[in-house]
């Protein structure tokens, strides 16, 4: 346990914390700002608009509103924003640590309990910080006999290939990561990747509940990604693209799901089984066989999985929305301006604060109905947790196989009679083209 | 053997009549059968015990079962007799198929050698007899010959001291 | 004289004090976050030596609610898991099943003792298959009493586990 | 579907061949238990074929703390505590069924008041038990709220108990001679509101749980034991019952004031899993019906207890009685030389012989199925380890 310190107070805390910033400090005017001043002697400065860029300007700059916000606009509308924070991992990765805390949160009220409440002091919402903080610093054990590279590898792959479904939702019109033509299939395509990660790193640990958990991944893959495909298909006949910008475009006048509310339930079941939940949890089933292909991870390894699979939880709770809920499409509620009349004054202030430039009201009602309809979706997603039990292999392969196929193809085949009716599609009687 | 005077098998309440006279008859009947190899030990409301000679001890449980329906063991359990140097496996016997025999239960005893402890095993006639021997072998060290499986069960693998329900092993500050 | 200031030796010297003022600086205020981090997020292994696992799981009944302090109930694997609950007697049989649970965890792993039995072996003390108490198998943090103890006690026994964790020191 | 015989043969046969190494590659060996989230204090190991099992052999004892040793080495009085202890949500039953040995040797009956009281207490523990069974058999399926719901409306009975004894779960209530204490001030109409709210709640338990078509479809014609397989494997309490026994020792051999009490005996006919999982919660409901049937029954004032001194000697003679537990028939053998302690004391426990089901039911089902097969015996494995 090593050695006792003779009480901890949070007062003790603040004064570590204090001491590290003067040790920040001493080392800041000690070391750095001489190594900084005499390295600027020797290095010309560059010119910025007939100006010599003196770090006394560099500092003036930053707080001038008409030189910062063009700044901040051209570095929102990089790709490594776009595929850093927005639209791409730091969103996501913000909304899946939200729907952590509340599914929690939301069981824990449905079992007519309180859930998480005193770590952090308001209910509890620092209880995915404190986990987080222990995981980092857990022991991580590897098996003897495993497969190193790729029991290393396999939690980052999936992390990572979860962000790569993150990246191809639109959150708003042009707010896209990677705004592919194909991008559909390309969902499904990095979907698929899934269960091929959980077989290789339950067959990497060398155990045996991983390797049952890892097999049923697969069995579960296969079983489910047709109709998962099919239940999609009509949407791309409907609105003509595999693009899911357009796809989200072209229900400006009606939501697919009123014309698919089968194909919607589909694609919602088929999504459950992806993101192996309950009723459909079964390669982590824990009265059956430990906790399936994640038996063997420790510390942060089990850290990142959670944090891909909520990823992924986001991902195609967005695709849902993409595909069947109209994208960002609702109606205009955010006014014009922020501050009615800031563009024309000449305050700089009231620009800034106004944020001229950088608002776009169309983008933040874009984000707001997105946001709104995600929410729904999974909170949808986090009840069925509670109501259900798990269900059995092979209920699970004949519920694929055999139920979810037929019912994908009744509602297929009556957008098809529509679109020969010349009711909807492309230059149909309600079209959105 | 059956001769020996048997002090724990006295008549406790012998007052009351027998309410079911299927009971009597079970015990009648059975004596009829095997004459000499069944001794009648005491007979209460619903509970009767008769002792076996240890040969005779399958076919008389077969007899049972099967003329009386007698089809499950409701529990099995060996005592330690050091004095007489025996140990006793008692066999209580109920039935689900015979309505009128649902409260009764038959104490089917008999007496094996301490020393060379080994009996028939009844798992052909009640399998639900399987696990109550199991138990009996590794308490008592009664090995049941025709049983498939005389291994340890309630015990760790590698016990290696006397059986724990005979006697002779004692409990520590006991 | 700067010469003698500056040679290997003294270097060295300077540059492993400047290393400890660092490291001083940085393990403190990381110390008190991790340690924060640990003491709301303990999660016991699934396993059940003897009868006090009826109290344990009544613990986690909604009345009770050990969730609030970031316990888990019926947790998955024992590699993701910081909290071995000794839930009673300890036997023969199953000692050497609890060493191994111990050792197969990864560090830094707690041990609670809960129940009369897991602690001396309570009324089976006499008894010719239950060890004497669950810390001749194990290192045990904290002891519960109570036969069986109410959850009300095991909950004071995991704010005594925090406090212990408090105060250790970051390895 | 072959016949038991061929079974208790296969399963004989593997065993042999399986601890002489003989090791088909082809099958995979499992542990479960006794660190694993779907098995309690005792383990299974099984064989899979793919996802079939085809040998299953329960490894228990890891509980066992030689009750039977030690009670021969403690007076009758004293064995009271730890004879309590292998179930100790369900405690006034197991010590129900000694309690009555004892009064046959010593040769004294409780009070009538006693009697009732004591039914009483028993019906109130089978509440608890049953909850507690339940609420695992839910996390057991997946399903978390069914674990919560149950335990937290257990709390409420066990308040009940508490008020009249005096502790959560072990009670040490039920002695010889009647029972410990009489019942606190204003308990009936206590025991009466909380008998009424926990009905609702057996309601709602129904609706969210047995009436949830992924449970139904994960139980329903899983782990069949017919008729003739129940009795032949001689297994007892609901798990008998579910295969359309109809055998309640309340009702066959009643003892105490279970004669005077009018309640039907539960059981189902489909044989199956779900049957064995519904009859227990068929079981609570009648429960609550003989609670309230008790109390309005019960003599209003009287003593509960015929004191007995604390060294008391038996008659020299043996006896066997019985309880319908909430697992089943739960028996005591006791042989008495006539001192102060029993020469020799066997307990028959339901568990122990529920589990002699549990390989003839895995052999042959999925690996899915092992929890809800298991835990549907109503099992408890400190109980069967004693």
């Amino acid at each position: 346990m090593g050695s006792l310190t003779p009480d901890f107070r949070f007062g003790n805390f603040v004064g570590s914390i204090v001491w590290l910033v003067f040790v920040i400090l001493a080392l800041v005017t000690l070391l750095i700002l001489p190594i900084i001043f005499f390295t600027l002697f020797y290095i010309p400065l560059p010119v910025v608009d007939g100006e010599v860029l003196t770090p006394y300007l560099f500092f003036s700059m930053m707080v001038d509103p008409s030189r910062t916000l063009p700044i901040v606009q051209f570095f929102i509308h990089t790709d490594l924003f776009r595929a850093a924070i927005f639209p791409g991992f730091g969103f996501a990765a913000l909304i899946a640590a939200a729907t952590i805390f509340v599914e929690r949160k939301l069981l824990a009220k449905m079992q007519l309990r309180v859930g998480p409440l005193y770590a952090g002091k308001v209910e509890g919402i620092f209880q995915l910080l404190a986990d987080g903080l222990k995981l980092l610093t857990k022991e991580i054990i590897v098996p003897s006999g495993a497969d190193r590279p790729i029991f290393w590898l396999a939690p980052i792959m999936y992390v990572s290939t979860a962000a790569a479904v993150v990246a191809l939702i639109p959150v708003a019109s042009g707010w896209v990561v990677a705004d592919v033509d194909v991008g559909l299939i390309a969902a499904f395509a990095i979907l698929a990747f899934f269960p091929l990660i959980a077989l290789l790193f339950s067959w990497a640990s060398n155990s045996k509940f991983p390797f049952i958990g890892g097999l049923r991944a697969l069995h579960q893959m296969i079983a489910f990604e047709i109709p998962f495909f099919l239940s999609a298909l009509p949407v791309v006949i409907m609105s003509s693209s595999l693009n899911l910008s357009d796809i989200a475009r072209s229900q400006n006048i009606f939501w697919n799901i009123f014309i698919l509310p089968i194909n919607a339930f589909v694609f919602f079941i088929s999504s459950l089984a992806e993101l192996e939940r309950i009723p459909f949890d079964l390669p982590e089933a824990e009265s059956e066989i430990v906790a399936g292909w994640l038996t063997e991870t420790t510390g942060m390894m089990y850290g990142l999985i959670q944090l891909g699979s909520y990823l992924k939880l986001y991902a195609l709770a967005g695709l849902f929305v993409v595909l069947f809920l109209g994208g960002w499409s609702g109606p205009q509620i955010f006014p014009p301006e922020l501050i009615p009349g800031a563009h024309d004054s000449n305050l700089p202030l009231l620009q800034m604060i106004a944020l001229d430039g950088l608002y776009n009201p169309v983008t933040v009602n874009g984000i707001f109905w997105f946001l709104i309809k995600i929410i729904i979706v999974i909170l949808l997603m986090l009840i069925v947790r509670g109501i259900n039990p798990r269900i059995r292999i092979d209920i699970l392969l004949h519920t694929g196989w055999y139920k979810l196929i037929v019912l994908t193809f009744i509602n297929l085949f009556v957008v098809l009679m529509l679109i020969y009716g010349g009711v909807i599609g492309p230059g149909g009687l309600i079209s959105a083209r | 053997m059956e001769n020996k005077d048997n002090s724990f098998g006295q008549l406790i309440d012998t007052s009351k009549d027998l309410d079911n006279k299927i009971t009597s008859n079970i015990i009648k009947s059975a004596i009829q059968n095997f004459n000499q190899k069944i001794q009648l030990v005491y007979e209460k409301p619903n509970r009767s015990k008769i002792f076996v000679n240890n040969e005779s001890l399958v076919e008389v449980a077969l007899f049972l079962r099967n003329t009386y329906g007698l089809d499950h063991v409701e529990s099995m359990s060996g005592t330690d007799f050091p004095a007489e140097n025996e140990i006793e496996i008692n066999y209580h016997l109920g039935s689900y198929i015979n309505q009128d025999l649902h409260p009764y239960i038959l104490n089917l005893a008999t007496r094996v050698d301490r020393e060379n402890a080994k009996s028939n095993s009844l798992i052909n006639i009640f399998p639900s007899v399987e696990y109550f021997e199991r138990e009996t072998y590794e308490m008592l060290g009664v090995y049941f010959v025709g049983h498939p499986r005389n291994e340890p069960f309630l015990l760790p693998e590698d016990w290696a001291d006397l059986p724990p329900l005979r006697k002779d092993f004692k409990l520590k500050g006991r | 004289m700067l010469k003698d200031l500056v040679n290997p030796t003294n270097v060295n010297i300077y540059v492993s004090k400047l290393s400890d003022v660092l490291i001083k600086a940085v393990e403190e205020p990381l110390g008190y976050a991790i340690n924060w981090g640990r003491i709301y997020s303990l999660w016991p292994v699934h396993l059940e030596t003897g009868c006090c696992s009826v109290e344990f799981g009544a613990a986690s009944s909604p009345r009770y609610d050990v969730e609030r302090f970031g316990m888990l109930e019926a947790f998955g694997s024992l590699r993701q898991c910081d909290l071995i609950v000794v839930l009673g007697t300890v036997t023969r049989k199953m000692a050497p099943r609890l060493r191994m649970v111990y050792d197969q965890m990864p560090e830094p792993k707690y041990v609670i003792a809960m129940g009369a039995c897991a602690i001396t072996g309570g009324l089976y003390l006499d008894s010719y298959n239950v060890l004497p108490g669950a810390d001749s198998v194990v290192p045990v943090d904290v002891y519960v009493p109570g036969c069986p103890p109410r959850p009300e006690t095991l909950i004071q026994g995991c704010f005594l586990l925090q406090e212990k964790i408090k105060r250790s020191k970051i390895k | 579907m072959s016949t038991l015989d061929d079974k208790i043969n296969e399963i004989n046969r593997l065993a042999i061949q399986i601890t002489k190494d003989n090791d088909d590659d082809r099958l995979m060996n499992l542990s479960i238990g006794p660190q694993h989230p779907g098995s309690g204090h005792f383990r299974i190991v099984i064989k899979v074929d793919g996802d079939y099992i085809v040998y299953a052999d329960p490894d228990i004892g890891y509980v066992h703390r030689g009750e039977e040793k030690m009670s021969e080495h403690r007076n009758f009085i004293q064995n009271i505590p730890h004879l309590e202890r292998p179930v100790i949500h369900d405690s006034t039953n197991i010590i129900y069924s000694y309690s009555l040995a004892i009064e046959e040797l010593i040769g004294i009956n409780p009070p009538r008041r006693g009697q009732f009281v004591r039914a009483i207490a028993a019906e109130l523990d089978r509440l608890v038990y049953t909850t507690y069974w339940l609420a695992i058999y839910g996390i057991f399926l997946g399903h978390s709220t069914m674990f919560m719901w149950p335990t937290g409306d257990r709390e409420l009975i066990i308040d009940l108990l508490e008020r009249m004894t005096g502790h959560r779960v072990t009670h040490a209530f039920s002695v010889p001679g009647g029972v410990r204490n009489d019942i606190p001030y204003n308990f009936k109409e206590k025991c009466l509101t909380q008998i009424n709210y926990f009905e609702k709640r057996l309601k709602e338990y129904e609706d969210i749980f047995y009436n949830n078509p992924l449970l139904r479809q994960r139980t329903e014609g899983v782990g069949i034991m017919n008729k003739e397989d129940a009795i032949k494997l001689g297994v007892t309490g609901s798990v008998l019952r579910a295969s359309g026994v109809p055998y309640d020792i309340r009702k066959v051999e009643p003892y105490d004031v279970y004669d005077e009490i009018d309640f039907k005996v539960q059981y189902m006919k489909s044989c199956d899993t779900f049957a064995r999982a519904y009859v227990p919660y068929l079981d609570m409901k009648e429960s609550c019906h003989i609670i309230r049937q008790l109390l309005d029954k019960m003599p209003d004032e009287g003593s509960v207890r015929e004191k007995i001194v604390g060294n008391v000697k038996a008659q020299p003679g043996e006896t066997y009685r019985r309880v319908e537990s909430g697992r089943g028939a739960l028996g005591y053998y006791i042989i008495s030389d006539g001192s102060t302690k029993p020469y020799r004391l066997k307990i028959s426990t339901g568990s122990f012989r529920n589990i002699l089901a549990l390989p003839f039911l895995l052999v042959g089902s999925k690996l899915g199925d092992m929890p809800a097969i298991y835990w549907a015996l109503n099992y408890w494995p400190i109980e069967a380890d004693r």
